[in-house]
């Protein structure tokens, strides 16, 4: 599958605008602007953005607690998310939901979440529904390598299988869950293998070169777009933050901190293959950098202006009184 | 186009003599008819018709898409059930046994009656969860429990417990229609009791109770198959001139605060009666409340009876000891009136 | 040969100013001296030193078996904990937080808290499942809530809930050497809290309530952080002369009921204040209990203040709103002192 | 792995045992003086035998709700069995339990199990235990091929595999789940193929020859002792009775089950094994199940002559008061 120009600086944007949210999120929490806790997803930017380039609006994802990449990829307005991570009514959950639970149901987002493996029967229900409709939209599911040892992923992807059921389960393996190394938490090297024992296509893939993660992508969305069933894609990828903001990361050196993002950071990654196969150069890269920046601030800026968050009512805990 | 969810109010049509296991079997087969996006997800529910029949001749009638038989993955088929439901469908997903919840209720609670307050009202989930528990059949500690108090003890969760063939279809067809996830909480001893069911569309709104038996000296608060037996109890006191109120809750969430209240200020007395172990058990919910709001109404303590504090026993004549019986509640409803 | 595990009697040593998750620690580690069956198994806990810090350094003394750090299976470790307590050891399994629970609950309630009971009296599960529950930090709907009333409602399940360090010392102590099951419920906004703590062996035996404050108006019963928050409402009653007798629970299961109709009975006047929201929750048992046994003791009818029926929400000053703060306690309690 | 005459007539004395069990619990169900449910084991019987004759009274094992067979070859009481059933005092669980929660501590089985995949990582624990008192006791846990689609299956290979547990995980591949054929419960043949997304040995064997369940089941259980971790052994069996007692069986026909029954018979492949390699005369193999159906009667006859299960005491609740 080859990427158009248009395609690529569109990937090489929507990485880069994750990229700036998580940093701008990060230092809106230090300046104790965001409650509760946010998790990163620097460093696994090409994974939403190679998959999401696929999905129409009417296609399904369920994210996880790391979920402003998949949110961004999944063509969210930054400011209602800003909105939603300073507790305003003006947010996507109106301020119920924070961080953890930024759902965008527009786009087709059912939502992050804050239970580990959590999303993964969801998706699959949304495929059932598209199997049950007959319509030809497709659910993706992000989780964590992490997320790969819960039940709900053994009993959904079995599901997926006999089904044969238009879902995508995209491991997004970034070596670590909280303080546990995904070494010490398999006893095999490639999770792609879990895919033999339920019967789906399982693809691994370097996380860190967004083409290939947007081929991958595009065959197994094609695939079940076309009735052909799941598909199991396992990303590598590395965490360039702690789990959460503050984690003191005792689990981890600087070292290796240093040596990972210094090898595997899908933007410069992106930057040395656009400009090396002249599709685009630094300072059109720049510039692209520049306008992200920008829509940035105008989006903290909407957001900080935001009424906060109105008191409960009784329709939002029931849509039948 | 389907039609509106609202619930439409009971009609009085004919009625038939019915099991509740069919009563159940007509509220799904007609709101399957009524509606495309309703279909029925479990174990065992197809060629076998589901543990209890109640899907019987179902997937004849629909097909395996529609009377989707899942293999044995609790909190697998719940999450489906969950995202089905956020996408547009109204799926009816079948738990054969409320013990076996455990499994699937991280689902239940975390995402499907959370959900929509968690993205801020974006989100439906109109998921109903029909599952049977109690004791009575010998099947032992992991077949038999009453769990429903730990489903009325959730944000976004409605909870049902029919004990008559009547209430069965038209709470079902409401529970359907319902935009919130609903336990829909059957009792393994009432599949196979009969009793006049109206015919053709039938719904009774969640969140009514219904006074089964009306009376003066004392009112009985409780759900599912004890209503049956507080029934018979009523009978056997009113021998001796005790007229017993008997109140079936049938919606433990949505509660019908008012006709409870209304009930106790006029009889003065409260017995709430449940199979589920007392302590922690949803009766604490009842009498707390009627202590609260009618403590000056009341001539006598509000008591509460319910099941032993012990796993349900494999042994019968255990077993029948450890749920209140008839004779038990006659007992205690006489100690109330003195 | 490990020691008998009969709880020793609280003993008046030393005592240390420490962190709740100090005091915590200090009884995980003690125990893990005092008997080689004793380890922890939890996500996290190595390196990390826990979600809560509290067995921070603890990998260093006992190793990665005994700090037995493990992938994200809730269920998985749960189960293998109650295999290793059948099979002689004495598993202390931690739960990030409560609302995990669900997902392993089949374990706590079908296997551990039945086994006993279903075999015949041939088990002993002694497993401590360690967890924490309650709002505060912002964590949302799926990190704060309050879900103790789940495991009340249990046939062979115990309940601690610890307010203070040294309560969380001496009670851990005591559900690790205890023979059944413990659900042992800690809250997020307590660990960092500080207090005296007596030094060495500290064994606080279960199902003692301790009367945290002497009174003779009203009595508040309440457990976990709703117990500072009660004794800073006492603080400001006492102002106007109002005397509230604080009863903090300390274990739910098992209750001590004595201590409560004791004080009930003196005060005449029951608030029952929990974190949790008020349907199906555990002050309804106790406000049941109370109505049932000390009725014509009361001048007032018993109150529940509780947690408003809702998930509970992200932004900071929604949080705060739907759990029952100082001066709601302090409102209430005016309420029905009159 | 050779088995020698005193072993060869003891599997075939174990599995004979087994069926007469099974056949005589379902007249005595028919009676009605059995209550609740039973799941009879006939045709599987060589899993259970070929399996525990490797382990010791201090090995453990986590069995089912169809769990009389493991019982049995664990070398349980026959007596105290048909006691539990009867609901008498006498019964291993005072008859507290019948037939769905048998356990038999002194024996090392950890009891049959109501919950479908809730014996898989309570013998995963044992097996933890073992490890933990570095002992060279083994936990084997039954269960059946819908267990495997239970989430405690995928989360507990995990852990034994990273842990090298000494367990053996042994899935009686009966063909049905209930009323769930397992060809549309899995997207692949051989379920032992699952185990390479953990990083342990499959191993997919003939469970009516209770030679090679023998063979398989010695391998795997030596590996655990030895501290070689985990195996998954698959067992092809076929459920020759209905899944409980009175079940209509709608969902397969008359025929199907002729056909298996002759041609998937535990005990007819061992008879004609032991016949036909001189092990033993049909004389001699008429006289053990002579001595077989003797024991039963006795057992029968004892059980019904126990004291009807005594009233409940706190002490069964709690062990500490
Ligand atoms: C059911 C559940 N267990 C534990 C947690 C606590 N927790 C939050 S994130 C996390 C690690 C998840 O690891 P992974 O799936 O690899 O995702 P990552 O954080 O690496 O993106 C854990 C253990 C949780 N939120 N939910
Ligand atoms: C968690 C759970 N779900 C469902 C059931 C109901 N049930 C009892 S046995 C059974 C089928 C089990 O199939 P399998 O694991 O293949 O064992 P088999 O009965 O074939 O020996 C089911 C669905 C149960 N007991 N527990
Ligand atoms: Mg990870
Ligand atoms: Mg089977």
């Amino acid at each position: 599958m080859t990427i158009d120009r248009a395609d690529a600086l569109e990937l090489y944007r929507v990485m880069r605008t994750i990229r700036r949210f998580e940093q701008r999120s990060t230092t809106l929490f230090g300046e104790n602007k965001i409650w509760g806790t946010i998790h990163s997803y620097a460093g696994e930017e090409a994974i939403a953005a190679g998959v999401c380039a696929h999905l129409r609006d009417d296609d399904w994802i369920t994210s996880t607690h790391r979920g402003h990449g998949h949110c961004i990829a999944k063509r969210a307005d930054l400011g209602k998310m800003f909105a939603e991570l300073l507790g305003r009514e003006t947010g996507y959950c109106r301020g119920r939901g924070g961080s953890m639970h930024i759902a965008d149901t527009s786009k087709g987002n059912l939502g992050a979440n804050g239970i580990v493996g959590g999303g993964i029967p969801i998706a699959t229900g949304a495929a059932l529904t598209a199997k049950q409709l007959g319509s030809d939209q497709v659910a993706v599911s992000f989780f964590g390598d992490g997320a790969a040892n819960q039940g709900t992923f053994h009993e959904s992807l079995n599901l997926a299988a006999i089904w044969k059921l238009p879902v995508v389960y995209v491991c997004e393996n970034n070596q670590y869950a909280e303080s546990l190394p995904a070494a010490r938490a398999f006893a095999v090297d490639d999770i792609a293998s879990r895919a033999i024992g339920y019967g789906m296509p399982g693809i691994h893939v370097d996380g860190r070169d967004v083409r290939l993660v947007h081929a991958a992508a595009g065959e197994a969305i094609a695939l079940a777009r076309a009735g052909g069933g799941p598909t199991l894609i396992v990303a590598e990828a590395y965490r360039h933050e702690g789990h959460y903001y503050g984690d003191p990361q005792q689990y981890r050196t600087k070292a290796e901190i240093e040596s990972w993002r210094a090898t595997f950071d899908p933007i410069t990654n992106a930057r040395a293959w656009l400009t090396s196969d002249g599709i685009a150069s630094d300072a059109e890269l720049d510039a692209i950098d520049g306008a992200v920046d920008d829509e940035m601030e105008r989006a903290i800026a909407w957001a900080e202006t935001g009424p906060i968050a109105s008191p409960i009512t009784p329709e939002e805990i029931y849509a039948t009184q | 186009m389907p039609p509106s969810e609202a619930a439409a109010a009971p009609t009085a049509a004919a009625t038939n003599e019915l099991f509740y296991s069919e009563a159940l079997r007509e509220a799904l087969r007609l709101e399957m008819l009524r509606d495309p996006r309703v279909f029925v997800m479990g174990e065992d529910i197809a060629e076998h018709g589901g543990a209890f029949q109640v899907t019987a001749g179902l997937l004849a009638e629909f097909g395996p898409d529609r009377i989707r038989q899942t293999p044995i993955s609790e909190i697998g088929i719940v999450g489906a059930g969950v995202g089905a439901a956020l996408t547009g469908l109204r799926p009816v997903v079948e738990l054969m046994y409320i013990d076996f919840s455990g499994l699937a209720i991280d689902q239940i609670v975390n995402q499907a009656a959370q959900n929509r307050f968690m993205f801020g009202g974006q989100a439906r989930v109109p998921l109903v969860v029909r599952t049977q528990g109690g004791s009575g059949r010998g099947n032992a500690a992991q077949h038999s429990k009453s769990l429903e108090a730990w489903f009325t003890h959730v944000a976004g969760l409605k909870v049902v417990m029919p004990a008559t063939p009547a209430d069965a279809k038209g709470l079902l067809a409401a529970a359907i229609r319902d935009d919130d996830p609903v336990m829909f909480i059957e009792h393994k001893l009432l599949y196979r009791t009969k009793g006049p069911v109206p015919a053709g569309e039938y719904v009774i709104p969640l969140g009514k109770a219904d006074v089964k038996r009306a009376g003066r000296d004392l009112t009985i608060v409780t759900w599912s198959r004890e209503v049956l037996f507080a029934l018979e109890a009523a009978e056997l006191l009113a021998r001796d001139g005790i007229e017993a109120e008997v109140i079936d809750l049938r919606s433990l969430v949505p509660l019908d605060r008012e006709t409870i209240l209304a009930s106790v200020r006029r009889t003065r007395r409260l017995l709430v009666v449940h199979e589920a172990i007392l302590r922690g058990g949803y009766g604490g919910e009842i009498a707390a409340l009627v202590a609260e709001e009618a403590f000056d109404d009341l001539d006598a303590p509000p008591r509460r009876l319910a099941g032993v504090e012990t796993p349900i026993p494999y042994a019968a004549h255990l077993e029948r000891g450890v749920v209140p019986q008839v004779e038990d509640i006659v007992r205690v409803a006489r100690e109330i009136v003195g």
